[in-house]
């Protein structure tokens, strides 16, 4: 299940959400993204996410798809927010429920590594000294290297 | 072949609009034909594309190298590399 | 921070109970261990988890204290229930919040796989085919050996 | 020497208790020494502690080897492999 939204998400209520009245998951992972206060050494004062509507929830389903394919899942969530956002705020969200921990890991993590590099997000800080639209960074393509090339959406 | 172009984050900021509906002339057939050809279009795209290589594009909604070709697009965007998660 | 308990937890609390008024997160993982209907194929209805009070605490804090000199975790929780549960109840919770993603993901996952194997719980299953003591699984040994054998407690 | 034995799991099962205080002879100082004096005391120990190679000890609630001494100890726990999380 993926979700595109503007609002904050709740993630206690999402994980009962996924899980409720079921007893075959023996683990769950999320993970949440969230503001930090300062990028780089310079402070941020608030985060804008611009994102491409429609090919956003097609890319976070190809995603989210890709990793039901590889592991083992009972359930599994994407939330990405956008627009503006302060320090401390929530931006994305990712549960992954499987039998067994290591599938639940293994997924969330690749979840995150694609969502970073082929989810069509751009974010842009604003602060006191510094600011402006945030450099992609090398190491999310070093982390989705490791899920072998084959899968890779063509860029 | 009539298309819808979007641009996104600083392609955006740099060409001034968000998207445009243009007419493509038959001899645009690649990305970077199509890159080649907006950058003739003015000083803002001219600005925009300066870096062609590290812009991404995407086709109807699906992430494409620049030699890819643009026949029967409906859609283009182009963006920079993504920074969201 | 640590905490044995027999009662239920709320993950959504704990979270945000961890990240209340902080702006220097931003990624928050969390992994929960639920009861699960079955094991081995056969039904399980309920279960029990006996644990050595004392030295239950002490393992845990110990392998925090790793978790934390291995990697930059801004917060870090582990919460073990002991007792009787049902399918579907939480068992485990472990949380950990950095500034970049890969810290937290790892940092989880070593709490968990030192907690598979080192901290002091054992479960007996109650069901209508089978049930009795869980026998430990080698893939809970082999998930530590990855952390390098420098930091393995003696046994 | 005054010791707290504990017996955890399937071992408390076999022994029948979950702790005891015993007085040991100088001559056991080792965790396999004690293992070995404790199957002599009775059979519910034989059984207890027949397959001796899986039982784990903490000795001052740290896991140790069996070779480890056991001078000192104040309170000396067996156990099968843990299975939490």
């Amino acid at each position: 299940m993926i979700r595109v939204q503007q609002r904050d998400f709740d993630i206690g209520a999402e994980i009962e959400g996924l899980r409720a009245g079921r007893t075959d998951i023996g683990a769950i992972v999320t993970f949440t993204g969230t503001v930090r206060d300062s990028a780089m050494g310079a402070r941020v004062s608030q985060m804008t996410l611009e994102h491409y509507p429609g090919m956003t929830e097609k890319e976070l389903e190809r995603i989210e798809g890709q990793a039901c394919e590889r592991w083992p899942l009972q359930a599994s969530l994407v939330i990405h927010r956008y627009g503006p956002m302060q320090p401390g705020e929530n931006i994305v969200l990712v549960i992954t429920a499987s039998a067994h921990r290591q599938a639940a890991f293994e997924a969330a993590e690749f979840l995150m590594d694609y969502l970073k590099t082929s989810a069509p997000f751009w974010k842009k800080e604003d602060g006191a000294e510094t600011g402006g639209w945030v450099d992609a960074r090398e190491s999310d393509d070093t982390a989705l290297a490791r899920w072998g090339p084959e899968k890779k959406a063509a860029e | 072949m009539s298309v819808k172009l979007l641009y996104f984050a600083w392609v955006r900021e740099k060409t001034g609009i968000g998207q445009e509906q243009i007419d493509l002339p038959a001899d645009v057939t690649t990305v970077a034909e199509l890159i080649g050809w907006l950058k003739e279009r003015g000083p803002e795209y001219e600005s925009a594309f300066e870096k062609a290589h590290v812009i991404r594009a995407a086709v109807d909604q699906t992430h494409v190298a620049h030699d890819a070709p643009i026949a029967s697009a409906r859609e283009i965007a182009f963006f920079p590399p993504v920074t969201g998660g």
